[in-house]
């Protein structure tokens, strides 16, 4: 059993504000920002991350084992995990989870997670309503076979959408169960006031002893994020789910005693811009990488307050493959008008680089569009809601260039691998996909899936740098302008307490609600 | 028989033969007025001189433009105004922003003044089926979320100011519209209309003879508001993808880009919001001064 | 009164059967495609198009369209892409909020434009004329972003007066109220003024003055309900005008309307959701524009329901 | 601004005077100043004269001489911000009225002095009921309780004839005619039982037997209570009834004063005596009439009314049905030939505006009604507009018919330039010669409808209909607010274009005076009816019609020496024109007794 922090009491209550409402708190369906970690609360998977970390640990399985073809997962479920509604969790409420995220019905925006499992395809032509591949060996044993060795199913099984919900009460909410979540997690809604509110209550029946700390989360909607901190520094508040907002950023690091409590960390996270490589004159490489060393990508993070770093790399540096001998292109204005000449484009030429409406990406990409103006290239910029960058990406003759602020990528959980498939594999790079650069090496393809069949985690090294050797070649062929990796500034109340690490769990964002607590309960 | 009747002899005053000064002389003599046409005539003269009055270019980010951690810098010796969040010069962005916002709104703002009187007229005028048909396609416009058009049709066209300034006269219309209809409805009941039609005045006389100048005060009171709201509009506008696009500066996408920052960096609010205020205001002092010159029964006012 | 009713009443939905029909429409052409919102960046083209045709979005617009009235006749609005739930029960949840800003509101603009254009009316041409014309151009010029932070920097966070934002009690309601009043108390007071001047000058206020009745009674009892009759048909308007504002003062101070509701749909092409919403604010606008239209006969008898 | 000598400015304003004969008002040397786009120019000059207790004043002259003004300024009400007083003192009592600050002239106005307007159309509040403005003001002014004040409201009402007081109460001014509406305003004035009681033409709206009625109530007032009256009037005949004294007017001064039976008997100035001269007398018409050529074999009418029916719907009731009509119009049948004038005489409201509108085409009728040879009905737009310049108007309400953002001199030529006539230096000069024409100058093209007086404003009306010259015109108590000797230059000018130009007129009118000197034949309205029509000789020597009869007595006599006592007051109701839907009023049967003298069965 884990060790509980000897500083935390259990008790008190805290508050949390977010500017956007919550969607739902059904696992197989939210994919937001706000409601992954509260999801994450509510519900549990049979893997998880020790807190604050990318370490992989079982969760709801007691033990797992891994065939040695890679392609068999046998999960031991722990025993007396019981449901908010007192059931007792079983190796069907499993069954029927994975059953139901990848049913079609459901709709679910992470069904393709789970494509490497056996009948998934059945599953989701609407062929069979139930993954053959997953087989209740006995109520405390589920045995998933896969269709091809996949080095990342544990984080798979650890990911929001693979969390295991009880039959008796989707089927009872239908729909709205998203509204009526029941899960196995730490704390249990309470109340959600639509547009207002959503309380979370500790369940004390909680499988995971001593945990959590807190007896009660207050998440407040709807509040502009300048309005949380000003909360916040009134002790209204104890942590802004939005993060300090850009033009409060200053100010609050110029004051010590709130800099104190300001807490940063990595992010899984990379700001790029996509060259559409099916469109000319970006169907040139020399093109690409002469983009890659016009922009100055230090002065894009001073425009941010320093709130990032510069990439060079597709992969962030907290990213396990992340290969930090990479130089990448240099900021070199000389080669990049060189290499545009070579092109054919020694006065350069007209393009569009597309960018969601959202401060600060505007005005990234005004700081983009000026380097490019440097070396000749005259990038008109089009600022749209996200619905529409996103169209025009996934269309073929859309968009030459977008910047990816706001919209792509935060990582859904810290393995390599995330970072290629849709947004740089083949499989993307289809009407309506994600890989806006429209880059397809099948040679890369192939490379990708070997390496994710390295499942032994003991040669987990050899895996990450087979994945540092294909962003490596990525790079050569430049689909992307790496910009930067975000960093995130989380700012807590005095009364908070806990790890530092806590409040930038890489995956519980922004904080893992399971493991702070407050220092001023008695 | 034929002896004409004498004239009422005048009284006392001396009938000086000063036939009426035009409008413009006027206006002319009302300090107020004045003030007003000097800052329209010095924002229009902004706009059109800009290259010529500011050394920088409007959106070059300056590398000397921000601080080391990022910060725009405030007003000072340098840049005048200030620098914006990138770094570039705010007076500079300010005379050229002049340009898009003009367009906005005296141009757009303008044409849907125009529009919605024209409707508004018509319907209140024209009583029977084209009156109806023309007050319940206002009510309809009315009802429809201005927002939502203006979102559409960012998706159907290349945005630009054009595209932003045709949403704006579309969807801005309807207010005037309404008001315009009320107004022209009673006016319309009045006797001197029904003296002109004894005299045989043709309908476009009638309207834009007798009704539209009664309708004037109104039509000011509307122009000279609906000019700080369209400029603000078109902000909104552009932010959701329909207009100028950046880095090409408005008076209202300069206050939106910086308006979270407006107590870090006041200065990026307040410079341009003063310039929409001072547009609004001077074309405001100009409306009253005019709607005082037009209306007789105001003469002898100082 | 009945009669004029009926009539009214199916003329506004035949209104409402127009908005919904255009809006419907427009988001047929949106180039954006919802499901790719739903289905997420990992789903096979197969998943699209399942979830596509559970939907309905494949259908031709005809039937999509029909589908969606005849289901708006039993009261059902569909439900959300993105939160799934029904949005009928999420805009219930968020419009009682949204009206009572908006009384608020309406109050707070009404009672300070007609105040200061009275006041403007009566002081024509002297300094406080002309200071209250720049007050009420400051009001219409501001953001009210920025109007609306420096209301709450202000009277909430220096001097603890009101909440910083949130919903529940009268105190919370008076800064956004304010907010948004502040504008429309710029164009009140411009058009009160307006027309104030006009009806000051009329021959009846001469016969009131004759009477010998204080300057108060003839401003309030003689002018008042002359010059408040354009301001009247101008409440039925302002729901319009009030439905944009509305997005702003709500996130500055997180109150639960129906706006946050509309913008976060609006960028996420949560279509259900501008539906609904189009549609309940299109009842208010045309709602409003109704009883401002049976108010007026009560300001002025000459006024007929027609 | 004069020096206030003898002001108190403490004194307490409404102390009641004790009836020592000292002068209630005393005006001394009043000089009123209108600014214009000329600068500034008198209006009222130099003007003086005092009023006792219970003494009527009658102020007649010229129109424009400056009457409504100088009232205007006793109230400190002139126009803002065109006119002040520049000169002059005004006394009321001990307290002198031009330096005195707004509130302490509010308890003085209504209260001490009491004004009825020229104009009864426009002053009262449209939104407020009758009972609220009567009730106010009583209110304002004593400290009777709420169910008192409305009390002697009703009284009030009832004393002006308002049948069914406590009723209309609740009604609002547009619900009221014309007349009622005059009456309203008279009761509003009476009620407050003011020392002073300016009325300004207070009978012009009013049909000969309604004024009388209401001059017999002046008197009463000034019995009873002792009240100094004002009385404004161009009418001679109500002059010689009414006043004690007698201001004569003219460009602003004072030409004479003197007793009632002086001024009329010995007149002084010469303009008096004009002024007397040209007071249009019964039976003066026929003297005339041979000036007159006989008339030519018949020709074809410039105009045939046949069988013409208005009728206004109301809607009311819960399901806003038309539930009542006003018959305003019911089955008139007339037709005018070239170089006739054809009045039309009746009581107010009886439906002489409504069949001049749709004669004029404003109205939707139904029957037939021909121009020259055309039928109105089914014209095209060209025609109609070919139509239209032959048949002009002349609005009852001059001020409300008048355009009043634009200039008189553009409203004038408007006609000639929407038909095209002359070029624009020819047009001017052709409007400076319908001024001098109508008795205004030249110079006054330049101005605005409001800076008229209510007879200038007649005038220009009248110009603005003879600039086409016209075949028919329709003159709707066309010449009610003008002062005799202008009237009977308007008169005999309108006589004149009749001999130059053959026009034909349809003269409606009170003044059973004018319509005697004008007209060639009369046709008498009754609830929407014609009663009796015939040559004036026939109506005038021989009226058949008891309603006809009536109108003819009620005419007031122009001379002081032969005042009636007491008017008679007629005890039955004014009938009223609205009915319920499908209750039409019953056809009268017109009765040719001898030479196309048509009268109805009674
Ligand atoms: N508002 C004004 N501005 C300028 N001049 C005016 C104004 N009102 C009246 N006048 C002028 O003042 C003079 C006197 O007008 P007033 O109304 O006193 O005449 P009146 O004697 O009452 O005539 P009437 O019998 O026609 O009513 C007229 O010459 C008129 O043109
Ligand atoms: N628009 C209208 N709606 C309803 N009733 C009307 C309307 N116009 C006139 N009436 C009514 O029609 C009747 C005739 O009105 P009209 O104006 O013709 O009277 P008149 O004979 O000209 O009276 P006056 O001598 O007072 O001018 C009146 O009872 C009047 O109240
Ligand atoms: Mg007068
Ligand atoms: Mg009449």
């Amino acid at each position: 059993e884990e060790k509980l922090d000897p500083n935390a009491k259990q008790g008190g209550a805290i508050t949390i504000t977010y500017k956007d409402d919550v969607a739902t708190l059904d696992p197989a369906i939210g994919y937001d920002w706000q409601n992954w970690s509260m999801i994450k609360s509510l519900f549990d998977g049979l893997m998880d991350y020790e807190p604050g970390t990318t370490k992989l640990r079982p969760e709801l399985a007691e033990s797992y084992e891994i065939s040695p073809d890679g392609t068999t997962f046998t999960f031991k479920l722990r025993k007396g995990v019981k449901f908010h509604n007192g059931r007792e969790m079983t190796a069907d409420d499993v069954k029927y989870s994975l059953d139901r995220v990848t049913n079609p019905k459901t709709q679910s925006p992470g069904a393709g997670f789970f494509a490497s499992i056996k009948g998934y395809e059945d599953v989701a032509a609407g062929k069979a309503t139930g993954l053959a591949g997953v087989t209740v060996v006995d109520p405390s044993t589920v045995k998933i076979e896969l269709s091809r060795p996949d080095a990342t199913f544990l984080h798979v099984m650890a990911i929001n959408f693979s969390h295991v919900v009880p039959k008796e009460e989707v089927e009872k909410y239908g729909a709205d169960f998203g509204k009526h979540p029941v899960g196995t997690g730490a704390y249990k809604l309470a109340e959600w006031t639509l547009g207002q509110r959503l309380v979370f209550e500790r369940n004390p029946d909680y499988w995971h002893k001593g945990l959590p700390y807190l007896d009660k989360i207050t998440f407040e909607i709807g509040q502009e994020p300048i309005v949380a901190l000003l909360r916040l520094q009134k002790g209204e508040v104890d942590v802004p789910g939005d993060g300090i907002p850009p033009a409060k950023f200053q100010e609050v690091m110029a004051d010590p005693a709130q800099k104190a409590r300001v807490v940063e960390g990595g992010q899984l996270q990379t700001g790029y811009v996509t060259m559409n490589t099916t469109m000319a004159p970006f169907d040139n490489v020399k093109v690409r990488q002469a983009v890659n060393m016009a922009i100055n990508k230090e002065r894009v993070v001073k425009i941010i307050n320093n709130r990032a770093v510069p990439a060079n790399q597709p992969l962030p540096p907290s990213m396990p493959g992340y290969d930090k001998s990479f130089a990448g292109y240099k900021y070199d204005v000389a080669k990049a008008k060189a290499l545009l000449a070579e092109a054919g484009h020694p006065d350069g030429f007209e393009t569009q680089l597309f960018v969601m409406n959202t401060d600060p990406n505007p005005r990234i990409a005004q700081a983009i569009q000026q380097d490019l103006a440097a070396i000749g290239i005259k990038a008109s910029i089009q600022s749209l809601a996200q619905a529409n960058v996103i169209a025009a990406g996934g269309d073929k003759a859309g968009a030459p260039m977008i910047w990816s602020g706001g919209m792509a990528w935060i990582a859904d959980f810290p393995d390599p691998s995330n970072f290629y498939g849709p947004i740089l594999g083949c499989g993307g790079a289809v009407a309506g996909g994600w890989n806006w650069a429209w880059y397809c090496n099948k040679d890369l393809d192939a490379k990708a899936a070997k390496a994710d069949s390295i499942v032994d985690p003991a040669k987990a090294d050899e895996r990450y740098k087979l994945w540092g050797e294909i962003y490596s070649k990525v790079m050569e062929d430049a689909p992307w302008a790496p910009v930067f990796n975000e960093q995130r500034f989380t700012m807590r109340s005095p009364r908070m307490g806990g790890d530092d690490k806590l409040y930038v769990d890489p995956v519980h964002i922004p904080i893992n609600y399971d493991y702070v607590y407050v220092n001023d309960v008695q | 028989m034929t002896s004409p009747i004498a004239p009422d002899a005048p009284l006392a005053a001396p009938v000086i033969a000063k036939r009426r000064a035009g409008v413009l002389g006027r206006l002319l003599k009302r300090p107020l007025a004045v003030i007003g046409l000097i800052i329209i005539a010095l924002t229009v003269a902004g706009a059109v001189f800009a290259p010529w009055l500011t050394a920088y270019n409007p959106n070059e980010q300056l590398f000397d433009g921000l601080t080391l951690e990022g910060s725009p810098l405030p007003p000072n010796a340098a840049f005048w105004l200030g620098t914006d969040l990138l770094g570039r010069d705010l007076l500079t962005r300010i005379l050229y922003g002049a340009r898009t916002s003009l367009i906005i709104g005296v141009v757009a703002n303008g044409a849907a003044l125009i529009i919605g009187t024209l409707v508004g007229v018509t319907a209140g005028y024209f009583r029977g089926w084209i009156g109806g048909a023309l007050m319940r396609f206002t009510d309809l416009m009315m009802a429809f979320p201005a927002l939502l058009l203006a979102i559409c049709l960012a998706a159907v066209f290349q945005p630009s100011l054009w595209i932003v300034a045709m949403v704006i006269a579309l969807v801005n219309w309807v207010q005037t519209a309404r008001v315009v209809f009320t107004e022209t409805s009673s006016l319309a009941e009045r006797e001197f209309i029904d003296a002109e039609r004894t005299i045989g005045a043709s309908t476009p006389r009638i309207l834009f003879r007798h009704i539209l100048p009664h309708l004037l005060p109104t039509i000011i009171v509307w122009g000279t508001l609906g000019i700080s709201t369209t400029v603000l509009l078109e902000a909104t506008l552009s932010y959701l993808g329909i207009g100028v696009q950046p880095p090409t500066a408005s008076w209202g996408n300069i206050i939106f880009e910086n308006q979270t920052y407006f107590q870090a960096a006041p200065w990026l609010v307040f410079f341009p919001g003063a310039a929409i205020l001072a547009l609004a205001l001077a074309f405001n002092l100009v409306g009253d001064a005019l709607r005082d010159i037009l209306d007789p029964t105001q003469r002898g006012r100082a | 009164m009945i009669a004029y009713l009926t009539r009214r009443l199916m003329q506004a939905v035949l209104i409402l059967l127009g908005v919904s029909i255009i809006t419907f429409a427009l988001l047929y052409l949106l180039p954006a495609d919802p499901v790719r919102q739903i289905a997420g960046r990992s789903a096979t083209p197969q998943t699209v198009e399942s979830i596509r045709q559970q939907l309905g979005l494949d259908q031709p617009f005809v039937v999509q369209y029909w589908r969606y009235l005849t289901n708006l006749v039993s009261g059902d609005l569909g439900r959300s892409y993105i939160q799934r739930s029904e949005v009928t029960e999420l805009i219930v949840a968020r419009l009682p909020a949204s009206l009572l800003l908006m009384v608020g509101a309406i109050l707070c603009e009404v009672a300070l434009g007609l105040t200061m254009g009275l006041i403007a009316a009566v002081k024509r041409g002297s300094v406080t004329d002309q200071t209250l014309m720049v007050g009420s151009f400051i009001g219409v010029s501001a953001p009210q972003f920025v109007v609306g932070l420096l209301l709450l920097y202000v009277f909430a966070v220096q001097l603890g007066w009101f909440p910083i934002g949130g919903y529940g009690t009268w105190r919370h309601m008076v800064l956004p109220s304010l907010t948004l009043g502040i504008l429309g108390a710029g164009w009140y007071s411009r058009m009160m003024r307006s027309s104030m001047i006009d009806v000051l000058r009329q021959d009846y206020i001469r016969t009131a003055r004759a009477k010998g009745l204080a300057r108060g009674a003839i401003l309030f009892r003689h002018a008042l309900p002359n010059a408040i009759l354009p301001v009247v048909a101008m409440i039925g308007i302002d729901i319009g005008l009030f439905m944009s504002g509305i997005v702003v003062v709500e996130s500055v101070f997180g109150w639960p309307g129906i706006g946050q509701l509309a913008w976060q749909a609006i960028q996420r092409v949560d279509i259900p959701i501008i539906m609904g919403v189009t549609l309940v604010s299109a009842c208010a606008i045309v709602l409003g524009n109704l009883l401002a239209d049976i108010v007026a006969p009560f300001i002025d008898p000459r006024i007929k329901l027609r | 601004m004069t020096a206030a000598a003898g002001t108190k400015p403490g004194a307490a304003p409404a102390a009641p005077q004790p009836d020592t004969g000292g002068p209630v008002l005393t005006v001394s040397g009043l000089t009123v100043s209108v600014r214009g786009d000329d600068g500034e120019r008198a209006v009222v000059a130099d003007l003086s004269f005092s009023l006792a207790r219970g003494e009527t004043l009658c102020i007649a002259g010229e129109s424009g001489s400056g009457k409504s003004m100088t009232s205007l300024a006793v109230m400190g009400l002139l126009p803002q911000p065109q006119a002040r007083v520049s000169a002059g003192s005004i006394r009321l009592g001990d307290l002198e009225l031009t330096t005195l600050g707004e509130r302490r002239m509010q308890a003085i106005r209504g209260n001490r002095v009491a004004m009825i307007f020229q104009e009864p159309m426009t002053s009262l509040n449209p939104v407020l009921s009758i009972g609220r403005q009567l009730i106010e003001a009583i209110e304002a002014h004593t400290d009777l309780s709420g169910s008192e004040a409305r009390a002697s409201a009703i009284e009030a009402l009832k004393a002006v004839r308002i049948p069914e007081a406590e009723s209309r109460l609740k009604q609002f001014p547009h619900e009221l005619s014309g007349g009622m509406r005059q009456r309203v305003m008279i009761a509003m004035a009476l009620a407050l039982k003011p020392d002073v009681l300016i009325a300004d033409e207070p009978t012009t709206a009013l049909d000969v037997t309604v004024q009388g009625e209401v001059l017999e109530l002046l008197r009463d007032l000034q019995r009873e209570q002792g009240t100094a009256v004002i009385l404004i009037t161009h009418d001679m005949g109500v002059v010689a009834e009414m006043a004690n004294r007698v201001i004569i007017m003219r460009n602003g001064r004072m030409v004479e004063q003197g007793s009632v039976a002086d001024i009329f008997e010995r007149p002084q100035v010469d303009y008096t005596r004009e002024l007397l001269a040209a007071v249009p007398k019964m039976g003066t018409g026929r003297a005339n009439a041979a000036a007159k050529p006989a008339e030519p074999a018949k020709p074809a009418a410039v105009a045939q009314v046949r069988d013409l029916h208005v009728r206004f719907d109301l809607h009311g009731g819960f399901f806003g049905r038309v539930t009542r009509r006003v018959h305003a119009v019911e089955g008139v049948s007339f037709s005018i030939a070239p170089n006739e004038t054809l009045s039309l005489v009746g009581e107010s409201g009886c439906g002489k505006s409504t069949t001049a509108k749709a004669l004029a085409g404003l109205l939707p009728y139904s029957g037939d009604i021909a121009v020259g040879e055309r039928n109105l009905a089914g014209l095209g737009r060209d025609e109609r507009k070919a139509v239209r310049r032959d048949i002009q108007m002349i609005f009852q309400d001059p001020y409300a018919s008048l355009d009043p953002r634009m200039r008189v001199g553009e409203l004038v030529a408007e006609p000639l330039l929407i038909h095209n006539i002359g070029t624009p230096k020819e047009r001017t000069d052709r409007v400076a010669a319908l001024f001098e024409r109508v008795g205004l100058s030249a110079d006054q093209m330049e101005r605005y409808p409001h800076e008229f007086s209510g007879g200038q404003r007649q005038r220009i009306c009248i110009a603005r209909a003879l600039a086409l010259r016209p075949k028919l015109i329709i003159a709707d108590e066309s010449v009610s607010a003008l002062d005799v000797s202008v009237q009977a230059r308007v008169l005999q000018l309108l006589k004149e274009l009749q001999n130059e130009f053959g026009v034909a007129y349809l003269f409606i009118s009170h003044d059973m005076a004018v319509v005697e000197n004008i007209s060639d034949r009369v046709a008498v309205m009754y609830l929407g009816q014609i009663v009796e029509m015939g040559t004036r000789d026939q109506i005038f020597a021989n009226p058949r019609h008891p309603y006809t009869r009536r109108l003819i007595e009620a005419v007031p006599v122009p001379d002081p020496a032969r005042r009636r006592p007491r008017f008679a007051r007629l005890h039955s109701e004014i009938a009223s024109p609205v009915r319920r839907v499908g209750d039409p009023p019953a056809k009268l049967d017109l009765r040719d007794i001898g030479d196309g003298h048509l009268v109805a069965a009674h």
